[in-house]
């Protein structure tokens, strides 16, 4: 690293963000699970957490400013720092006067001093971002129309635009005689979400400021989503988790996606954004996919619907004593590869005890749309395809390779994806894992109309196994998020879930094993083999030992 | 006997001083009834308490109570209290509870017996209802509680209590002022047949002249903490000297229609 | 004798049928709709409309009650919205860990109260009365969060004598005893942290209490039959204040309870108190509702349970009025 | 015979109304660094520095000799006559020289440096958890900011440091003092705990002379339902109902008085009573006195002194209650009241970064202010019930 000469830019932080891993990352060098036992140990209020993972038996992530501080320079734990598929934004009511006025949508962006928020409330510790996908998404596009904060420069841009302000300083809109009416701003309450009501507030002193009388509303999250749904807003405050697919912005620009529940809660018409969103959501290949997500990117910042304010870095405390922690510049070391990979750096062996920040719900994989369920979940089920830490590309898991062809053409078009599986695979109670068990599950998400798997699913056409090894899906249209889509759904044990009559109600986890001693129906193929889920304690997994990466086969 | 010599008992509360007892002298004898008659409030019942060492924190008594020769206004607080119940018994005026609530009539009686003259179990049971049945209660009251009793009946059981260990003197404080006036009639015949048949000396306190005169054979008169006269008590009845007593007798005279002599 | 028996059982019943029907309307008003606290960008709108359906949210209001109230007696609270699980086995879990934290501080913080009630009431104007009237002020005044957050700190942080959340310590111990011990280790902080608090205030209770009896007629007449001075303050004085002790116990309780839910919060213990805030503030009708309706179950056992020992103190409801003679 | 709750009450009543006037900060704005201790404690904490670099004044120079302070912000924009080629450069210790920023192709240059940002973090080679400004400050060195290059024709720009100390009782997790916002929280403590307090005594006044007065069925049927009412968890209840109606203030307040009048209720009611049984009542009543004119004209002022005491020994409870739910984070988040604060302090880590100055004052705060109400309360009630004072006898 020089000093002299020094240039700020973004290309530093990439830099940065480099220095702070394990020394050239290889997948394949990744083995294991080592450790015998791994407890996710259940910490619900922060400070608690906070003592534990000073005191050294637990390694987890950490939210708060205050805690990475202290943390930073504790003596015992190293700290790992990466982006999220994170987006926290703004959002207008684009149906009723004046927020379908585009120039003054761009002028509120213009005087959001989101840098300062940033700094004031999140120490730094976020990215403020002005694109409608996090950065870390590969599909991140930079060139865009960027309303740097000026509040004078929007100023400008209103006067140019014809708006005039009243005596009192609030805006006039142009043609007319009358102020601006006061119009509420929601936002989630304190307790639900602290940070986000502190930057709403932010938000609503900036465009006080502009001369758009704002006042907060907080609201319980619920009651936010029912106005959200009825379209009874002016403007509202959202953060979204997102995947790494950019199929999220058809779901949330698309005209049809205008509807009561639906995610275009803006209500944003835009005939050549949509054929553009389409064009990605229904994409043959990547890279028609990648130049879509691109140029509806750069329409999106001419039209801004949205104002995008930040987008949180993840930040795990990891307990130094530890050989094998995997972090990249997309990951921290909170991920399945250095739970699998770790170990005492003193030999010996230790459980791991990883930090669980809230109680897993129910544990059934079909219900629930939790987090911290999935944080479970996600050890005990496998899906086909797993993707790369690194550059997020698809690596094979449970199939050894795949293909994705289309056949016919135009509408008629339809996608076709073929899986190889590997062979040798067990489930936890030791049955041979083979193509039924794919097919099985896929029918088994669509006929009962899943919810959480609705979107998935819903395209299938039909599924054939021509042998154990083989898995062939025919959808009912073409769409390269399609692989994704399937190849990213857990796959179920079949002979378990056969016989799973009431699937809303079923309790894997509370379920004993019929035939395998000290196993309960909560079975995948995963590294991990769940082991007993003790309620406001701790869930408790051993290691599976007849596990193998795909890359030891 | 108890003399008790220029006894003054003084209160003082933190708002005021008050003398109730100033110089008071008097003899209590055995198998006599001796009455301390004056208006509520006048200081009577410090007396008794003097003589018991009850007195409330507050309180300072001055002077000589020679209990059978010994001085036990000065006795440490331990011999005054082995006094208590063996040697002189108390009776008060028996408002709503003067017996523990809690505990049934017969074993308040019994843990009396037990506690104070060591008498066992069984015995100490026995002895209570015998008790009982002298102060004209059957022997089916010893499992009733007080809330079940009369007024009074229950001031009967207090006099059983007072007299369970036999005490060589009964302090009587206003005991029969609460009730309606036969009830009042028995146990006023009820305290002199005691008197007469155990030889205990009575010390009776009370504002009511006529039922003072009715049984004792003194009396003295009390006001303003002071005693104005003593005599026996057609003396007092008939030639009141201290223009206190006469008022109190023109008073009784009044009240029984005997009209003034 | 009977009659009040059954007085005590009707009201008992008045009581639980009160906080089923409060139960039920609470938790109907509640703006916020439940369906949409599970919002994630895969659910599509037909999926939130069949979640909906799976609770019942769409039936008319008087058929909800009359399930809500068969239900709730038959211990069947519904699916979790939150956890889509049944809430009784949610609750289930954590009725031990409230009973072992209510069941403990109550009757320490009594046991304590009342004996140094008693010992101040005794030696008026001395040491002991000034510190129990203080200790008293004390629980009455410091917020207990503040308190426990302050003892957690110091307890189980800067000097690590207690564990600092939770009430087992991971990976668990083997066998019965270790773990018996290890439960009570646990829970040492939490119970002690409000007997602390609230031994005061049964402390200046059950003083005014004896003050009052001391000042009766029986006590002046047991102290002139000479009897011991112990024997006065126990065996009268004393037994004859149990009875409105008793009832203390009774005012005392939903206190008790109330403070349970702030200190499962503080020391992340797994209750019933910290369920029911967190279902209230993720709008999960059925499981704030079987919370609060716990806690009033327990309320109610536990008064019926100081009525009988009130009773068995009190002759004077006891044996009310006999024949005369 | 005055005792000192009734002086401390006043004080806190002069506090809570001429408090937040006198503090010239505003408890919402941020002044310092986040959990900065109070001025008075130890540490070698570095002052404020507030600087500006003009057209006039292009470069400042000091020498620091205290540890790194907890941020650095550099702010503002300069114009130009020509198209500029400037930097701004940093000397700091040991000579080395940082450029933090360089003029861009227009006329107007808009600088905005902070050191908090991961970015500047790593144009300084400093790891994103480190502290930007342990590299350009060291203690007992001299720091040196300056405009090279093209001087400009106009504009300002501001150098600041927040102080790593601030005012009495130091800052939140927000960086707003403390001082102000305990200020505050004495007002709202007294206006829930004394409205509170005042509806439910008012209910339980009314209830309870009814009830005791009339007697007969209403009294047993008011009676059974102070009973029932009584048995159920007050907090609880209250939460769920907050949960309901809203955070809002006064429905707090209006929520607290109906769950707390069943006490008061009682000992009036028992009072009532007895002085329904006595018998100057008793004449009244024979010489033809409406219930009414008894009820007002008697019974009321008898009831006062009890009330009176009922209501003072009623606010701790009140004010507890409402610190109890904001603790819990039931409250309304724009009020400050001191269960406020301290719910803050529990969520945003106030324990963990050690900040005592922002947990013991509010904690401390209520208690004094239910010791000061309990004991004006207990003084009353001796006054009204002389027994409970030493020595007994009649």
């Amino acid at each position: 690293m020089f000093r002299g000469k020094v240039i700020l830019s973004a290309l530093a932080l990439l830099v940065l963000l480099q220095a702070t891993t394990a020394a050239g990352f290889d997948l394949n060098a990744v083995n294991g699970p080592k450790t015998k036992d791994l407890y996710m140990v259940i910490y619900r209020d922060p400070d608690s957490q906070m003592l534990a993972l000073q005191k050294g038996d637990v390694l987890g992530d950490i939210t708060r400013p205050v805690d990475i501080e202290r943390l930073s320079n504790f003596p015992g734990v190293s700290l790992s720092i990466s982006r999220a598929f994170h987006l926290f934004f703004m959002g207008f009511n684009l149906r009723i006067e004046p927020w379908n006025d585009t120039t003054l949508r761009q002028a509120v962006s213009m005087s959001i001093p989101s840098r300062q928020i940033v700094r004031d409330i999140f120490s730094g510790y976020s990215e403020p971002v002005s694109t409608y996908l996090p950065p870390v998404s590969p599909y991140y596009e930079k060139s865009v129309k960027t309303w740097d904060h000026d509040p004078a420069g929007a100023r400008k841009l209103l006067e140019e635009a014809g708006w005039k302000w009243s005596p009192e300083g609030n805006l006039v809109p142009p043609g007319k005689t009358s102020p601006l009416e006061p119009v509420r701003l929601l936002s989630p309450t304190a307790q639900v979400a602290p940070t986000s009501a502190e930057v709403a507030g932010r938000i609503a002193e900036a465009m006080k400021a502009l001369g758009v009388p704002v006042s907060l509303e907080p609201l319980d999250f619920s009651m936010m989503i029912k106005r959200l749904d009825s379209h009874d807003f002016d403007l509202f405050v959202m953060a979204w988790s997102l995947t790494r697919d950019p199929d999220s912005l058809f779901a949330f620009f698309h005209s049809s996606m205008d509807v009561p529940g639906g995610y275009n809660i803006q209500g944003l018409h835009d005939e050549a954004l949509d054929r553009v969103l389409e064009r990605l959501r229904w994409a043959p290949d990547r890279e028609t996919a990648d130049k879509a997500a691109r140029r509806a990117q750069k329409m999106l910042s001419e039209i801004t619907p949205w104002i995008p304010i930040y987008s949180r870095y993840m930040v795990t405390a990891v307990r130094e004593g530890w050989k094998g922690i995997i972090e990249t510049e997309r990951t921290t070391a909170d991920n399945i590869w250095t739970l699998i990979n770790m170990e005492p750096g003193n030999g010996g062996d230790r459980p791991i005890m990883w930090c669980l920040q809230e109680e897993p719900r129910s544990l059934n994989p079909f219900s629930t749309s939790s987090v911290y369920d999935w944080q479970v979940l996600g050890l005990v089920y496998d899906s086909l395809i797993a993707i790369d830490p690194e550059d997020l590309e698809d690596i094979p898991w449970l199939a050894r390779s795949w293909e994705v062809e289309t056949s016919g053409s135009g509408s008629t078009a339809k996608t076709r994806l073929t899986f190889a599986l590997r062979s040798g695979i067990r489930w936890h109670d030791g049955v041979l894992f083979t193509s039924r068990d794919v097919r099985k599950s896929l029918e088994f998400l669509k006929s009962r109309e899943i919810p959480r798997y609705f979107d998935n699913v819903r395209d299938i056409e039909s599924i054939e196994t021509p042998d154990e090894r083989t898995v062939i899906v025919n959808m009912s249209n073409t769409s390269f998020w399609h692989l994704h889509n399937i190849g990213g759904s857990p796959v179920f044990p079949a002979h378990i879930i056969e016989n799973v009559k009431d699937w809303e109600s079923w309790q894997p986890s509370r379920e004993k094993h019929p035939s395998v001693e000290g196993l309960t129906m909560l079975i995948g193929t995963g590294p991990f083999v769940f082991r007993k889920y003790r309620p406001g304690e701790y869930v408790h997994f051993t290691r599976f030992d007849d596990f193998r990466l795909p890359w030891r086969d | 006997m108890i003399c008790i010599r220029d006894l003054s008992v003084t209160y003082d509360t933190n708002a005021r001083k008050v003398r109730a007892v100033r110089e008071a002298s008097i003899d209590i004898h055995h198998s006599a009834v001796t009455a301390i008659v004056g208006e509520s409030g006048g200081g009577k019942s410090s007396l008794i308490y003097s003589i018991l060492g009850l007195l409330p924190p507050e309180a300072t008594a001055t002077g000589k109570i020679l209990f059978e020769g010994s001085d036990i206004l000065s006795a440490p607080e331990a011999t005054r209290r082995d006094f208590r119940g063996i040697k002189v018994a108390l009776v008060t005026q028996g408002a709503m509870n003067s017996l523990t609530p809690v505990i049934s009539v017969g074993e308040q009686i019994a843990e009396t017996l037990r506690t104070r003259l060591g008498t066992r179990r069984r015995e100490a049971a026995v002895k209570a209802s015998e008790l009982l049945e002298m102060v004209g209660l059957g022997p089916s009251f010893a499992v009733r509680f007080p809330h079940e009793l009369s007024g009074g009946e229950k001031q009967r059981v207090v006099i059983a209590l007072a007299i369970s260990c036999s005490p060589v003197f009964l302090l009587a404080d206003e005991p029969t002022s609460a009730l309606d006036v036969i009830t009042q009639a028995e146990i006023i015949t009820l305290l002199g047949g005691m008197v007469r048949e155990t030889g205990m000396g009575l010390l009776l306190v009370t504002h009511d002249l006529p039922l003072a005169s009715s049984v004792s054979d003194s009396i003295s008169v009390m006001h303003q903490g002071k005693i104005v006269e003593s005599g026996p008590a057609e003396k007092i009845m008939t030639s009141p000297l201290h223009p206190h007593t006469r008022d109190l007798v023109f008073a009784a005279n009044l009240a029984t229609g005997r009209g003034f002599q | 004798m009977n009659s009040y028996w059954i007085r005590r059982f009707a009201g008992a019943l008045a009581v639980l049928l009160l906080i089923i029907t409060a139960n039920f309307f609470l938790f109907r008003v509640m703006p916020g709709d439940a369906v949409s606290t599970i919002v994630d960008p895969r659910f599509s709108p037909e999926a939130k409309e069949k979640m909906r359906h799976l609770f019942g949210l769409d039936l008319p209001l008087h058929q909800q009650f009359f399930i809500y109230v068969r239900r709730m007696l038959s211990f069947d609270f519904g699916i979790s919205f939150l956890s889509q699980r049944p809430v009784w086995d949610e609750i289930k879990s954590r009725i031990p860990n409230t009973l072992a934290l209510l069941g403990t501080s109550l009757l320490l913080s009594s046991a304590i109260g009342t004996w140094l009630g008693v010992k101040a009431a005794r030696k008026r104007g001395g040491f002991l009365e000034k510190a129990v009237i203080f200790s008293g002020s004390i629980s009455f005044s410091f917020p207990s969060f503040f308190v426990q957050l302050v003892l957690l700190l110091l307890l189980a942080y800067t000097f690590p004598v207690f564990p600092l959340r939770g009430t087992v310590s991971i990976p668990m111990p083997s066998g019965t005893l270790p773990r018996v011990i290890d439960y009570i280790h646990h829970l040492i902080l939490p119970a002690g942290s409000l007997v602390l608090l609230g031994f005061g205030s049964w402390a200046i209770y059950v003083r005014n209490l004896m003050v009052k009896t001391l000042g009766e007629d029986f006590i002046l007449l047991a102290r002139a039959r000479g009897l011991s001075e112990d024997r006065i303050i126990w065996n009268h004085a004393f037994r004859s204040t149990l009875p409105p002790i008793l009832t203390i116990f009774l005012l005392a309780l939903p206190g008790i309870v109330s403070g349970a839910v702030i200190t499962e919060t503080v020391f992340s213990l797994h209750g019933v108190g910290k369920f029911l805030l967190d279902s209230i503030l993720g709008h999960d009708y059925p499981s704030a509702g079987a919370a609060f309706y716990i806690l009033g179950l327990l309320t109610i056992a536990s008064n019926l349970a100081a009525d009988a020992a009130c009773t068995l103190a009190d002759p004077r409801i006891r044996v009310g009025k006999r024949a005369e003679r | 015979m005055p005792r000192w709750s009734f002086a401390a009450f006043f004080i806190i009543v002069a506090a809570a109304i001429a408090g937040p006037s006198l503090l010239q900060t505003d408890p919402f704005e941020s002044v310092a660094r986040p959990f900065a201790p109070p001025v008075w404690t130890g540490g070698e904490e570095g002052p404020a520095l507030a600087v500006s670099l003009s057209p006039s004044k292009t470069l400042f120079e000091k020498k620091w000799n205290w540890s790194p302070p907890e941020n650095i912000s550099i702010r503002g924009t300069l114009s130009f006559e020509e198209d500029p080629s400037a930097s701004l450069v940093w000397t700091g210790p040991g000579g080395e020289r940082f450029v933090l920023a360089v003029s861009g192709d227009t006329r107007e240059w808009l600088i905005d440096i902070d050191a908090r940002d991961v970015s500047f973090k790593a144009s300084l080679g400093v790891p994103p958890f480190g502290n930007a400004t342990s590299v350009l400050f060291r203690n007992h060195e001299n720091i040196r900011v300056e405009i090279e290059g093209t001087t400009p024709s106009a504009g300002k720009i501001e150098i600041r440091t927040p102080g790593g100390k601030w005012g009495l009782m130091g800052t939140d997790q927000r960086g707003r003092d403390v001082l102000s916002l305990f200020t505050e929280g004495i007002r709202i403590s007294l206006i829930v705990g004394l409205a509170a307090t005042l509806i439910s005594s008012a209910l339980g006044l009314l209830v309870g002379l009814s009830s005791g007065y009339l007697g007969g069925k209403i009294d047993s049927f008011i009676m059974r339902g102070v009973d029932v009412l009584l048995s159920i968890p007050v907090l609880p209840i209250l939460m769920v109902i907050v949960g309901i109606w809203g955070k809002g203030l006064w429905q707090l307040i209006l929520i607290l008085g109906l769950f707390s009048w069943m006490g008061t209720a009682r000992t009036v009611r028992s009072l009532a009573l007895t002085l329904r049984e006595s018998c100057y009542v008793e004449n009244l009543r024979s010489i033809g006195a409406s219930p009414w004119y008894i009820l007002w004209r008697h019974l009321v002022p008898e009831a006062l002194p009890v009330l009176l005491a009922a209501v003072t020994l009623g606010v701790p409870g009140a004010i507890l209650a409402e610190a109890g739910l904001s603790f819990l984070g039931l409250s309304d988040p724009r009020i400050i009241s001191w269960g406020r604060m301290l719910h803050e302090a529990h969520g945003f880590g106030a324990f963990t970064a050690g900040a005592w100055w922002l947990i013991l004052p509010p904690g401390i705060g209520i208690s004094v202010i239910c010791l000061v109400f309990l004991d004006m309360g207990r003084a009353l009630e001796e006054i009204a019930d002389p027994r409970l004072v030493k020595g007994n006898r009649k």
